[in-house]
């Protein structure tokens, strides 16, 4: 399917409001990997925006991205909780194992601040994290 | 349209077909006052004086009771 | 078959409890997944017969089913952790399965909607009035009074808005409730849906809680006839910690940048789609259904000290032995938390700071542990309870660094509306940069001649503290929300405590 | 006056039953509940420093300089959206106060430029003023940290410039264009720090934008970020002239910003009813004509038009003038000779041209541009309600329900307006359109009509009928209000007629082309919706049937009950500036000022005695009369102030017939226009910004245009008027247009109470201005029509005689542009041409296909009259077998393809409707070629002027 087609679909299972926006633009960015211009300009043409508009909510949101980023991401929590439990003392090793290939995003709680240091791979969770297990959990990406 | 006189006759036909739907009685004393009070001398002139074979009834109702009563 | 309970929740997951209730069924076991007792040091715990054991994993059943696991904690619920309790709004932590209807009904389920709805919707004003129940997100506003605006106010339409975007760091009650007990939350908020006349509700979750968002979705489907014809629609947040303030989550409900509103005009009156809307945190709507239960006003009523009533599910993070869920009523002490319930830090070390409230909270020093939980006790100690997040930091924490992680984190997650926190926090960022490194010299542009007002003199480590602490004022004052507002808090704070931190003397 | 820059009071007005008492600094303050404090103190002369609230926009709360102190409350709320309460106690300026607000200015400057004396805002920069306010001496910050420092600036747009590092980030550009104008088009991109603004998407500049270069962001920006290129170029203006502006009917009015006698900008003047502080790309920023180099500023003549013209004073010109006229008069008679006034010039300018062919040359051959525009509207509202001009004031809006657009295209042709109507659609009134295209207005950002009913051009009638029919069929109308204001006769017998099974949506499907249920749906919405309001343009006027058109709409909003109040009523947009004015002043044959007919004796006889000679008593000729007459020769001389009828009416071939046959053709106008062609005299025009006088806009509302420069030739077109007058032996003496004024107010009943001094203390009134309506009428027929009762009129569908066929087998419709005005001549001597270089054809992509055509392909469009060739835009905006254009340039003429029909009461032609085959072409036709050799030879001016 073309991309404008696998938008149609999207938009057809949400209703046509504004209010429907950023449910639609998960939806495209779990599709695809991202919110692009084109994307933005259909999206906004469905819900009877500006494009200016949908630009702007687009990039107000850490969770849309711009542009396609092929590399697997581990999210990181860099909140207080996992850093009275040591992860700063781990991001050295994580980036390391990093390199260029994996993008390590930060994220500010996973909720599981008894646990830490946490770490979550699309939707899977890992806590309790030592430096073995973080740059082993890198690299398994 | 080709000429001052069917441009006229044209004209006044127009304005009779839209009275027409007041009825013929109505249509044709109306048309004769819109061109009483809208048309130059010269044209109202024109109308009378040249061939009115291609006016409608009503117009050319009204172009009679012009002549009646200018 | 012996019947094995082993918690789903995430913080379960990711400590590994699939693998290990995948272990038990193969060793033959009818395993059942339950919500978490939010005895969180000891997950994955493993229910058989009332009796637990934890933290275990796969390599642990054998021993465990063979009774021999030294693993064994006793029976869960006589656990001191658990006995210490006062669970209102967690009383089905551990107990019940997420999304089980028979389980639900079973504990007491739906007796606070059934009576709402004999009662009507000015009785279940005035009950939620006198319960004393007060906003569960940090603002501690009065419940009551905001469903009475609400109520009150004139419109057709209006709206349950439930702010389940729990972004403090060393929260995770709301994520709990949610994933182990999403139909008390339901209930909640169709009591206040009957209570002030709407017949829509969102809830709000952040997009760091994809099994919340799961959980409550299915929970949702199963009782959409119980609470119609009032519905419920999950939105998922998209990374923006801003979005937990009540007005830039309208916001971002109606599909806008999640910037935050000015208020006046109060979302009571005009809120989603600028209709009155209650917008109440996960906490404060879960405890509805047990104050409109026979008796529950009282009941919560009575609990509490001063103007904090009830109970507070109070969440022990970070560096501290026994992490968890800790619900009990108003009143209770640092000291008590942090040692006697929490055991001391994880790593042994002394205890350096705890900071009370997530990342706007205040960094507060051992000497103050003893200030009773409350809200206006802690706000005379320039502190606050907001969420109900203690994140514990040993001796090796660097509070200047976490200082500067403050206003980083006001930076990163500024919606940049307001002014002090747009630039403030950027500009915070580096006055700490300078203070660590001594002062600071006049820079290129100060120096030129044509900067006549510049003054061209070093300025000294104590006027860059100085010009933190107007920062901070600027900031606490004149910011538009509580994001910037309440930054100063832990930068303060920490200032205040530990000045060494920052290579000054003591102050 | 002097320059300062409006003042502003931070938030919106409010409108409240209920006064609140406050104190604020110790000073006792009454306003309306609900007023923010900021207002309130201001309102009561102590205002507080603020940047991100003006009073043009909803208060947003995020600049916090405005933080102020209130007893009983905590903190330091931010006055501008802190409502008064009674019995407040306000303090704005504590120490605590001031040492907040400088902190937050210190953030502030942090990160911005600091050449303030080099910035083009130095000196009328609020962010400048409110730094020295709150008294910031020092940034602590130091200049080393993060910063938008060196980002370079957006050229794009031709009118202004944004320069985002002197961006503060307050976002009143982007509430302007989202509140004021509607468009949407900006937003902030990104968050926190690296919030910015964006003009439509990541790789969009302002000219890519969805921005109209309305200005409003460039007049909501606090700093020189959005700033206009005239003032970076010529400097801070040092004086302003309140005036109105000379394009569309919406009357705006404008400070007119000078620096000596160069005008540095225009800025929409606050106080204006019309526009309300708002402005669009024309008024604003399309002022360089004036300017420009083609202006003619020395008289011309030459004996026939194959000669080149030949510069000569204004005495010579004038009286080769006036020996051309006498003697046509002394051998073919005052009935040889005629003028146009124009819809651009004053109310003063017009009524003197009138006069001049009335009272000088002796004739009723007076006309104006509405014929070719509004007459129908003349003629169908003083049919049916007993006053030619629309209903309402343009703030009517507000209170609308359901607003009905039909033929009209307000957010490219009357887009100050339009932007009230969107923000009024925004609030919740519903939409009906009726228009053969799909306007913007049927769905753009956040408007979208209720229902679109896509006509085949020419069945409006056959539209309205079906919608009266399903009013009256299904009990919808308003019986009460008819009995009461109506004729109840005539009702029953429209009623009846209506009703007939014929005129059902069904039946006339076939017709019309509009789905019958969505046409009872609309006409359902219109009649129980609310407060029902028609607008309506020249899609209606300019058909075969434009009189029926008006006078179906008239019929409509009577049997509705949709007259007399706020939010109803029937809204003709007019045209050109004044267009109202031009009609008001007698410019039509038949009718002296006022709609007083010629034939009338006891008003011929008031004119009579005020101007000292005898009346013609018999109606004059229209322009297209005039033109067959000159044909035919009985006429010879014309005289035309402001209009080009060669580009602009149609046939061109029969207008160029015409003004070939003629003996002296006088052309009174800024620039050498296409009919200039043909003339053998030429009178240097002056701008409205070059005189004085009235321009009346299209709710009726008389405001006044001052001089703010000296005129380029040096004359007022009064000035000239009175000077060929004179030379003509009338002995006229006006010194100042308020005479001329006082003149129309003594012999027009309507104008009765009106006066230039009256105008300087007012700004403005709405006719009628008399005893009965001392201070005017923005809502007419409030208690009653002028006529007595309501008058329906049975308006039967009769379809034009101009029909499609084998040859030409697709149907052309025109109108405007958002950028371009009228003709062009002003417009596209201006900048604006960066959006609209030529006229294109708008075409389905079913008959482009069939033709062979794709987008930007070069196309013969021809009629039965005459051929041209242009661009074509592939564009489903259009219905298969429509097309579409506009007549801005005369490039194109596309002119030369409508034809002389014309509505059959009015005779303004039909140019909505031309049946046209389109075909591929290689370029511009042998006529465009040809026509442009003689517009070369025509335009040659001799070298040295003769002696």
């Amino acid at each position: 399917m073309t991309t404008e087609a696998v938008i149609a679909e999207i938009l057809a299972a949400h209703p046509r409001e504004q209010s429907a926006l950023l449910p639609i633009l998960h939806d495209v960015q779990a599709e695809f990997g991202y919110v692009d211009a084109a994307a933005e300009r259909i999206i906004a043409d469905a819900l009877n925006l500006s494009r200016a508009e949908v630009h702007g909510v687009v990039s107000f949101y850490h969770d849309f991205r711009s542009a396609p980023d092929p590399r697997p991401v581990v999210q990181i929590c860099q909140a207080e909780s996992c850093k009275a439990r040591g992860i700063d003392t781990l991001m050295q090793a994580a980036r390391d194992a990093a390199g260029e290939r994996v993008r390590l995003a930060p994220v500010y709680c996973l909720g599981l601040c008894s646990v830490g240091p946490n770490a979550r791979v699309r939707d899977q969770l890992h806590a309790r994290l030592d430096e073995a297990q973080l740059v082993s959990l890198v690299k398994a990406q | 349209m080709s000429g001052t006189q069917d441009r006229l006759v044209y004209m006044a036909n127009q304005i009779a077909r839209n009275f027409a739907v007041q009825g013929e009685a109505v249509a044709i004393a109306a048309t004769a006052r819109h061109i009483l009070d809208f048309w130059d001398p010269r044209m109202r002139e024109a109308i009378l004086a040249g061939d009115r074979a291609g006016l409608s009834d009503i117009a050319a109702g009204a172009i009679a009771r012009l002549q009646a009563s200018p | 078959m012996t019947a094995v309970r082993i918690s789903d929740d995430a913080l379960a997951l990711a400590c590994g409890a699939d693998a290990l209730a995948a272990a038990f069924e193969a060793a033959g076991c009818a395993v059942e997944r339950v919500s978490s007792w939010g005895m969180h040091w000891l997950e994955p715990l493993v229910e058989i017969d009332g009796m637990g054991f934890g933290p275990a994993t796969p390599e642990d059943v054998d021993a465990i089913l063979s009774g021999k696991s030294a693993k064994a904690i006793g029976p869960i619920a006589a656990h001191p952790f658990i006995a210490g309790q006062q669970r209102l709004t967690f009383a089905r932590a551990g107990r019940t399965r997420a999304l089980s209807l028979e389980d639900y009904e079973r504990t007491g389920g739906w007796a606070g909607l059934e009576r709402a709805r004999r009662i009507g919707p000015e009785h279940v004003l005035d009950e939620v009035a006198r319960s004393g129940l007060r906003g569960r997100g940090g603002a501690g506003f009065p419940a009551g009074v905001k469903w009475r605006t609400v109520a009150q106010a004139p419109g057709a339409r209006k709206f349950i808005v439930c702010n389940a975007d729990e972004g403090d760091s060393g929260t995770f009650a709301d994520r709990m409730l949610m994933e182990g007990d999403p139909l008390q939350l339901i209930e909640g908020m169709a009591i206040a849906a009957h209570a002030v006349g709407a017949a829509q509700g969102y809830i709000y979750i952040r997009s760091e809680y994809p099994h919340a968002i799961r959980k409550l979705r299915d929970a949702l489907k199963l009782c959409a006839d119980i609470i119609a014809p009032f519905t419920i629609d999950v939105r998922v947040g998209a990374g923006a910690y801003v979005c937990g303030e009540e007005t830039s989550l309208l916001n971002s409900l109606e599909g806008k940048r999640g910037e935050v509103r000015a208020k006046p005009p109060l979302p009571a009156l005009q809120g989603l789609f600028g209709c009155p809307t209650v917008v109440n945190n996960v906490l404060t709507l879960a405890a509805v259904p047990h104050i409109l239960a026979e008796g529950g006003a009282q009941d919560y009523e009575a609990r509490g000290t001063g103007r904090s009533k009830g109970t507070m599910p109070i969440q022990l993070a970070g560096n501290i032995r026994h992490g968890g869920l800790y619900e009990t009523s108003f009143g209770i002490t640092l000291n008590q938390l942090i040692f006697e319930i929490g055991g001391g830090t994880a790593s042994g070390r002394p205890v350096k700071a705890v900071q009370v409230g997530g990342p706007l909270g205040a960094y507060l020093h051992p000497g103050q542990f003893d200030i009773p939980f409350d809200y206006e006790a802690y706000a005379a100690a320039d502190a606050l309870i907001g969420h109900g997040g203690i994140t514990v930091f040993d001796d090796t924490a660097d509070m200047a660094a976490l200082a500067r992680f403050a206003m980083e984190f006001c930076a990163a997650e500024s919606c940049g509306k307001c002014t002090p926190c747009r630039i403030g926090s950027v500009r915070g960022q580096e006055i700490i940069d300078r203070i660590l490194s001594g002062g600071r010299q006049a820079d290129a542009v100060e120096l030129l001649p044509q900067m006549h007002n510049a003054r061209l003199a070093q300025r000294s480590q104590a006027e860059e503290v100085q010009l933190l602490e107007e920062l901070c004022a600027v900031m606490k004052d004149a910011s538009l929300c509580a994001l910037g507002g309440f930054t100063p808090y832990p930068v303060v704070s920490a200032l205040r405590h530990w000045p060494a931190d920052f290579g000054l003397g003591a102050r | 006056m002097g320059y300062e820059p409006q003042a502003d009071f931070g938030t919106p007005e409010v409108r409240a039953d209920t006064q609140v008492t406050l104190t604020i600094d110790g000073r006792s303050v009454t306003v309306p509940a609900g007023t923010s404090v900021m207002r309130a103190a201001t309102t009561s002369g102590g205002a507080i420093p603020s940047l991100c609230a003006t009073d043009s926009l909803a208060a947003f709360g995020s600049c916090r300089m405005c933080l102020v102190e209130v007893e009983g409350m905590r903190g330091t709320p931010a006055s501008c959206t802190t409502p008064v309460a009674q019995d407040m106690i306000v303090r704005t300026q504590t120490p605590r106060l001031e040492k907040l607000r400088r902190g937050v200015m210190e953030l502030y400057i942090s990160d911005h430029p600091l050449d303030c004396l080099t910035c083009s805002a130095n000196n009328d920069c609020e962010l400048q003023d409110t730094a020295a306010e709150v008294g910031l001496r020092d940034v602590r910050y130091g200049y080393a940290g993060a910063h938008h420092l060196g980002q370079q600036p957006d050229l794009s747009n031709p009118y202004f410039l944004f320069a985002p590092d002197k961006c503060i980030v307050c976002s009143r550009c982007v509430r302007a264009c989202d509140e004021v104008q509607g468009t949407l088009a900006l937003s902030v991109e990104g968050r926190g720090f690296a919030s910015k603004i964006s003009a439509g998407q990541r790789a969009d500049d302002f000219l890519s934008s969805d921005c109209v270069s309305c200005g409003a962001c460039v007049q909501a920006c606090p700093t020189s970020a959005l700033m206009e290129k005239s003032v970076k170029e010529h400097g801070k203006p040092e004086r302003a002239v309140i005036t109105t502006c000379a394009y569309c009917g919406v009357g705006c009015t404008f400070r007119a910003e000078m620096r000596g006698e160069q005008l540095v900008r225009m800025v929409p003047w606050k106080d204006g009813k019309a526009n309300r502080g708002h402005s669009c790309v024309k008024g604003r920023f399309a002022w360089g004509y004036a300017h420009h180099q083609d202006r003619i500023t020395t008289p011309m003549i030459r004996e026939s038009v194959d000669q080149p013209w030949r510069e000569v004073s204004w005495d010579e010109a004038l009286a080769f003038t006036a020996g051309r006229i006498s003697a046509i008069k002394a051998q073919h008679g005052a009935r040889a000779l005629g003028g146009i006034t124009s819809s651009r010039c004053t109310n003063e300018e017009t009524f003197l041209v009138q006069k001049l062919v009335r009272a000088g040359f002796g004739s009723n051959n007076v006309d104006t541009c509405a014929r070719v525009c509004h007459s129908p509207t003349g003629y169908g509202l003083k049919t049916t309600f007993g006053t030619s001009a629309g209903t309402q004031d343009f703030d009517s809006v507000m209170d609308a329900d359901v607003i009905l657009v039909i033929g009209a295209n307000p957010t490219d042709a009357h887009p100050v307006f339009a932007s009230r109507m969107k923000r009024r659609l925004r609030q919740g009134a519903q939409l009906i359109v009726i228009d053969p295209r799909r306007i913007d207005l049927v769905r753009s950002p956040h408007v979208q009509a209720a229902h679109h009913l896509p006509l085949q051009p020419g069945t409006n009638v056959a539209v309205l009928t079906a919608m009266a029919h399903v009013i009256v069929t299904e009990g919808l109308a308003d019986e009460d209000f008819v009995r009461d204001r109506c004729d109840w006769d005539e009702y029953q017998d429209w009623a009846r007629f209506v009703s007939d099974p014929q005129h059902s949506p069904e039946f006339l499907e076939a017709v019309t082309k509009v789905p019958a249920a969505e046409l009872r749906a609309a006409a359902r919405l219109y009649a129980t919706g609310g407060n029902g309001a028609i607008y309506y343009g020249l899609g209606v006027t300019e058909h075969s049937q434009g009189s029926s058109t008006v006078m179906a709409i008239a019929n409509l909003a009577m049997a509705t009950g949709n007259i007399g109040r706020p939010g109803v009523g029937v809204n003709p947009l007019r045209g050109q500036n004044n267009v109202q004015g031009a009609c008001d002043m007698g410019s039509f044959p038949h009718e002296l000022s006022g709609y007083r007919h010629i034939s009338d004796g006891a008003t011929r006889t008031m004119f009579e005695q005020d101007w000292g000679v005898a009346l013609d008593p018999e109606p004059g000729l229209r322009i297209p009369n005039m033109l067959d007459a000159a044909v035919d020769g009985t006429f010879k001389a014309i005289y035309i102030q402001g209009e080009d009828i060669l580009q602009s009416d149609p046939n061109t071939h029969h207008v160029a017939a015409g003004l070939a046959a003629m003996d002296c053709v006088i052309v009174h106008d800024l620039f050498l226009n296409e009919t200039a062609n043909y003339a053998h005299v030429f009178l240097p025009g002056s701008t409205f910004l070059e005189k004085n006088g009235t321009f009346t806009n299209a709710e009726r509302r008389i405001q006044p245009v001052r001089k703010v420069m000296e005129p380029a030739n040096g004359l007022e077109d009064w000035q000239v008027t009175q000077a060929l007058a004179n030379a003509l032996g009338l002995g006229w003496a006006y010194t100042h247009p308020a005479q001329i004024l006082d003149e129309i107010a003594r012999l027009t009943p309507t104008f009765a109470g009106v006066s230039w001094d009256r105008l300087e203390r007012e700004a403005s009134l709405q006719w009628p201005v008399n005893d009965q309506f001392p201070d005017g009428a923005p809502v007419m027929y409030v208690d009653g029509f002028v006529r007595g009762k309501g008058h329906f009129v049975v308006t039967d569908y009769v379809p034009t005689d101009e029909k499609t066929g084998p040859r030409y087998p697709l149907l052309l419709t025109t109108g405007r542009i958002l950028s371009q005005y009228n003709v062009g001549a002003q417009t596209r001597r201006t900048a604006n041409t960066a959006w609209h270089p030529e006229d294109v054809l708008e075409i389905h992509p079913l008959d482009a296909e069939n033709r062979g055509l794709k987008e930007g392909d070069w196309a013969r469009l021809a009629s039965r009259t005459g051929e041209t060739s242009l661009r074509v835009s592939v564009t489903d905006r259009v219905a298969p077998g429509v097309v579409y254009t506009t007549f801005h340039h005369p490039e194109t003429q596309a002119n030369v393809v409508t034809t002389d029909y014309s509505d059959w009461a009015t005779n303004c032609p039909e140019y909505k409707v031309t049946a046209v085959q389109v075909t591929p072409s290689n370029g511009p036709s042998d006529w465009q070629e040809d026509y442009a050799g003689l517009t070369a030879r025509s335009r040659r001016i001799a070298a040295e002027p003769a002696e």
